[in-house]
């Protein structure tokens, strides 16, 4: 049985990562996809910190007591994977201003980005 | 239509998710299981990775915050790919934002309050940044969101400046000497110590501001570049004005 | 303990919400603000997990920083989705 | 002979990048030759390591001075070391094809170098995340490289390749965190050892996971709808470059996913299933096709297909198969995106390019002495052994239609007026064709390294 607190935490990681999926599958608004993106990232992340989590457990900083210290390795990891996201969508801005430019519209093809 | 079946595909994959964490796949303690083995040597331990870094980071890297510990120390090959990344997506919009970024716009003055406000609040902002990044082996914070801190500053920067914005040039030279100075602190780690990355300065006293071997030196080059990267993302995403 | 499952229950509520109205709204710019509230209770969602650095570095890069820069991609682009 | 670092192989090309905007500055025509000067080094670097490989076994290093799976660990196989070797004297040679060109942008080198360096992190890596983030920083460098023509193709190609790869990246990090969650460890033998501990549901979906993320790049089915409109979008050195650097790497993280990291059987039902799927679609939708690069990544999604049916049949024979058609498919198609500029004709007229294309078009058919015919016959040989004929005669008729839809490809490229690549695009595909015949006639050279990578890979190995 998970403990008590990673009940809401779970519920919230799956809840952004299904809206964000609903929002790339339908969106055709290039800035609206990369805002899904942004909310499956964050899922993601909150799903890997609960991975670590430690009923009553504490900030794994220098405090005298190892024994109750939460994993901090997924901390480690979500650290990396924030970046990479900010980067991702840096980069993903960049394209939909690009393309912006070229078009005079944020919007895709009418198929989205599921066109085959 | 489209949007129907988005959202009854979307709702599967809420519910089959949560059911899949919430029953499959609890995680376990890392106190309690996780007994890992060496590959290599074939050398078998009883107790799991995370409780080892727990327990040995006082002695191994001398660091009082565990994550930067094994952000920096542990596992500093991740850091360099992830800065790396970061650095890639920044030279990657520029590439894209290069005939983009000169453009005719109203200029519009800042106001006075935010002007004055500026000149006082910046040389803070700036020091609380260097405070996070420098202080990131003893306190929570570190490279990254110390180099944040800065670039918040070089946002208001650009607010203040709307017409030349930040001074691109620097900025380059910045970010290209500080991943330079992380790749050469890891590969003096292959000279001086054994391996890439490896530590090869004294620990110093725990808790101490100069403790942690190259700890402290990896994260001031780190703030230094997460700081000029995110700066120069924001000046390339804002354009400069042309007359 | 139970403090923190009925805080972690309040931040569900305050993650989601701006999550479903950042995906619905045809303002893009509140839809930015919003998901930035979302990252923001995000930040004190892994606060209560004990992730003191995972927390700060998701309030400055994860809220501030893409706020400030889908700003001005925004600027540079058009508010409205079509 | 020193043993080098295998880590330099990574770091130099990064410290290199992070130094060419300083060379920018002082002369932004050094940058070309300056970028072409890195990558041949990285290149002498890996035929070192492959060298290294091949006399002394798998080649272990820490990193960060601690034992794994507490510290990070690089490891590099024969597959892996093949692969290296692939990567960074391919990417030299079709980087040569910029030389000449008028635009002249830094960044864009900057971003060839880094994608370079991450691609051969990813066959060099011991550590589950570790791969992660060089599939990142590959995917991104990626992006920028599609995007930088600047064009409204190439900004909507690029923009579903980000789409389709964050979500990808998305699913891997869910894969880490389940197995992360039951086995506290991200070393691929750490995990490989305790994976049985695992629930079945779990392993399963953790497996699920981590091949649908990683297909992204590798061009497996579910989410590789970016790979036509990115290859449509992208210059023809970039689109020769993808099939060199990120593709390969990525089919390479799918055989350590299945071979090392979550043996199940399960796994390899489900890659045959995605194999013979991804490979069927990609040869019927690239027959339809009327532009020539979208016509070349529908086929090289149908290559792939065929490298991971290759993967999953878990024999000997049937993994020196997919060595050989790797090796093939990175040579002919970056020949093929190299000649495939304002394809509309008259481009074979040119003797110099007919030549390396024509010998690409009949590597990818399978015609011999090539390696995709070596490919495809090992291949072959595998199935026939085990009786499995409706694969083949699958295989059979992807071939034809491949025939036919490369028959007309190259009809097309003979008629019409004279038209010419630039002086450097002919010198790069000339060098590619030369080692597609080089490996064609002396296949024993390839072979013997592929026969030790597949027993490696069998053994649970790198």
């Amino acid at each position: 049985m998970i403990p008590e607190l990673l009940q809401p935490v779970f519920v919230i990681s799956a809840a952004l990562l299904s809206i964000g999926l609903y929002g790339v599958m339908s969106k055709r608004n290039m800035l609206k996809i990369i805002i899904s993106l942004g909310l499956v990232d964050t899922g993601v992340n909150v799903l890997i910190v609960a991975m670590g989590y430690l009923p009553g457990g504490t900030a794994p900083i220098e405090n005298g007591n190892y024994a109750l210290y939460v994993d901090p390795v997924p901390q480690a990891l979500v650290l990396t994977a924030i970046v990479i996201g900010v980067s991702v969508m840096a980069l993903a801005l960049a394209v939909a201003m690009g393309y912006y430019r070229k078009t005079g519209t944020l919007e895709l093809d009418k198929e989205g980005v599921m066109k085959w | 239509m489209k949007k129907a079946l988005a959202a009854v595909i979307s709702i599967a994959i809420f519910i089959v998710l949560s059911y899949f964490f919430l029953t499959g796949s609890a995680p376990i303690d890392y106190l309690k299981g996780g007994n890992y083995t060496d590959p290599i040597t074939g050398e078998q331990y009883n107790h799991s990775v995370p409780q080892q870094y727990v327990e040995d980071t006082k002695n191994d890297t001398g660091a009082s915050n565990v994550v930067t510990a094994i952000v920096v120390e542990y596992r500093g090959f991740d850091t360099l790919g992830e800065v790396t990344v970061l650095f890639t997506a920044a030279t990657g919009l520029a590439l894209l934002l290069d005939e983009l970024k000169r453009r005719t716009l109203p200029v519009v003055d800042p106001n006075f309050i935010l002007k004055s406000a500026v000149k006082v609040v910046l040389p803070f902002i700036i020091l609380v940044g260097a405070y996070i990044f420098i202080h990131g082996h003893l306190t929570p914070g570190g490279g990254f969101p110390g180099g944040a801190v800065i670039a918040a500053g070089f946002l208001l920067m650009i607010l203040v400046h709307t017409t030349r914005g930040l001074p691109e040039r620097k900025l380059s030279i910045t970010e290209s000497l500080a991943g330079i100075s992380y790749v050469l602190i890891g590969l003096l780690g292959l000279v001086f110590a054994n391996e890439f990355l490896q530590n090869y300065l004294p620990l110093g006293n725990f808790t101490m501001l100069f403790s942690a071997g190259i700890i402290p030196l990896i994260y001031i080059a780190i703030g230094f570049k997460v700081g000029s990267e995110l700066g120069g993302i924001m000046h390339n995403l804002k354009g400069v004005h042309e007359e | 303990m139970m403090l923190f499952t009925f805080i972690a229950w309040v931040l569900a509520v305050l993650v989601i919400a701006p999550a479903i109205y950042a995906v619905e709204t045809k303002d893009l710019l509140s839809a930015a603000i919003a998901v930035g509230f979302a990252d923001l209770a995000a930040a004190i969602l892994f606060l209560v997990l004990q992730a003191p650095d995972v927390a700060i570095t998701q309030a400055a890069i994860g809220a501030g920083i893409t706020l400030a820069i889908f700003v001005y991609a925004i600027r540079r682009t058009e508010r409205w989705e079509k | 002979m020193v043993a080098l670092p295998p880590v330099l192989l990574i770091a130099l090309p990064l410290l290199f990048a992070f130094l060419a905007p300083l060379v920018g500055m002082v002369s932004r025509r050094m940058v070309k030759l300056y970028t072409l000067l890195v990558l041949i080094l990285n290149a002498l670097l890996s035929i070192l390591l492959f060298i290294n490989v091949m006399a002394n076994g798998v080649v272990y290093e820490q990193l960060s001075g601690f034992y794994p799976p507490v510290g990070i660990l690089l490891s590099v196989g024969y597959l892996g070391a093949i692969l290296a070797v692939l990567i960074n004297v391919l990417s030299p040679v079709v980087y040569l094809s910029y030389f000449g060109e008028a635009e002249n942008s830094v960044k864009f080198s900057m971003l060839y170098m880094l994608v370079t360096a991450s691609s051969t992190g990813i066959v060099i890596t011991g550590d589950l995340f570790n791969m992660f983030v060089f599939f990142e920083i590959t995917a991104v460098g990626s992006y920028g490289l599609v995007a930088s023509l600047r064009t409204k193709e190439a900004f909507e190609g690029s923009f579903k390749y980000i789409v389709l790869g964050s979500i990808g990246s998305a699913f891997i990090l869910m894969g880490i965190a389940t197995i992360y969650g039951y086995l506290k460890t991200l070393n691929f033998y750490d995990i490989a050892l305790r994976i049985d501990t695992m629930p079945e549901t779990a392993r399963l979906m953790s497996f699920i996971f981590l091949i649908v993320g990683i297909g992204v790049e590798a061009e497996i089915f579910p989410l590789n709808g970016w790979v036509p409109d990115a290859y449509q979008g992208a210059s023809n050195r970039v689109a020769s470059f993808l099939s060199v650097g990120p593709s390969k790497a990525g089919i390479y993280a799918i055989a350590r996913l299945i071979f090392t990291l979550i043996p199940i059987m399960s796994g390899f039902e489900l890659s045959l299933l995605l194999g013979i799927f991804t490979l069927v679609v990609g040869e019927l939708a690239a027959l339809r096709q009327r532009d020539v690069k979208r016509m070349l990544a529908y086929s090289s999604i149908g290559q792939m297909g065929l490298i991971l049916i290759a993967l999953s049949l878990h024999s000997e024979t049937a993994l020196v198969a997919a060595v050989f058609l790797m090796v093939g498919h990175a040579l002919a198609k970056s020949i093929l995106f190299i000649g495939s500029r304002d394809y509309s004709g008259g481009l074979l007229r040119n003797p110099l390019i007919a030549g390396p294309l024509f010998l690409g078009v009949l590597s990818i058919v399978g015609m011999p002495p090539f390696p995709g015919f070596w490919g495809k016959w090992y291949l072959m040989v595998d199935l026939a052994s085990r009786g499995a004929w409706t694969i083949i005669l699958l295989i059979v008729f992807t071939a034809i239609v491949e025939g036919v839809y490369y028959s007309r490809y190259l009809f097309r490229g003979l008629n019409g007026e004279i038209r010419t690549l630039t002086k450097s695009e002919i010198a790069s595909i000339i060098i590619l064709a030369s080692i597609l015949i080089l490996i064609g006639l002396f296949p024993q050279y390839l072979y013997d390294p592929a026969v030790m990578a597949a027993r490696s890979l069998l053994g649970g190995g790198p």
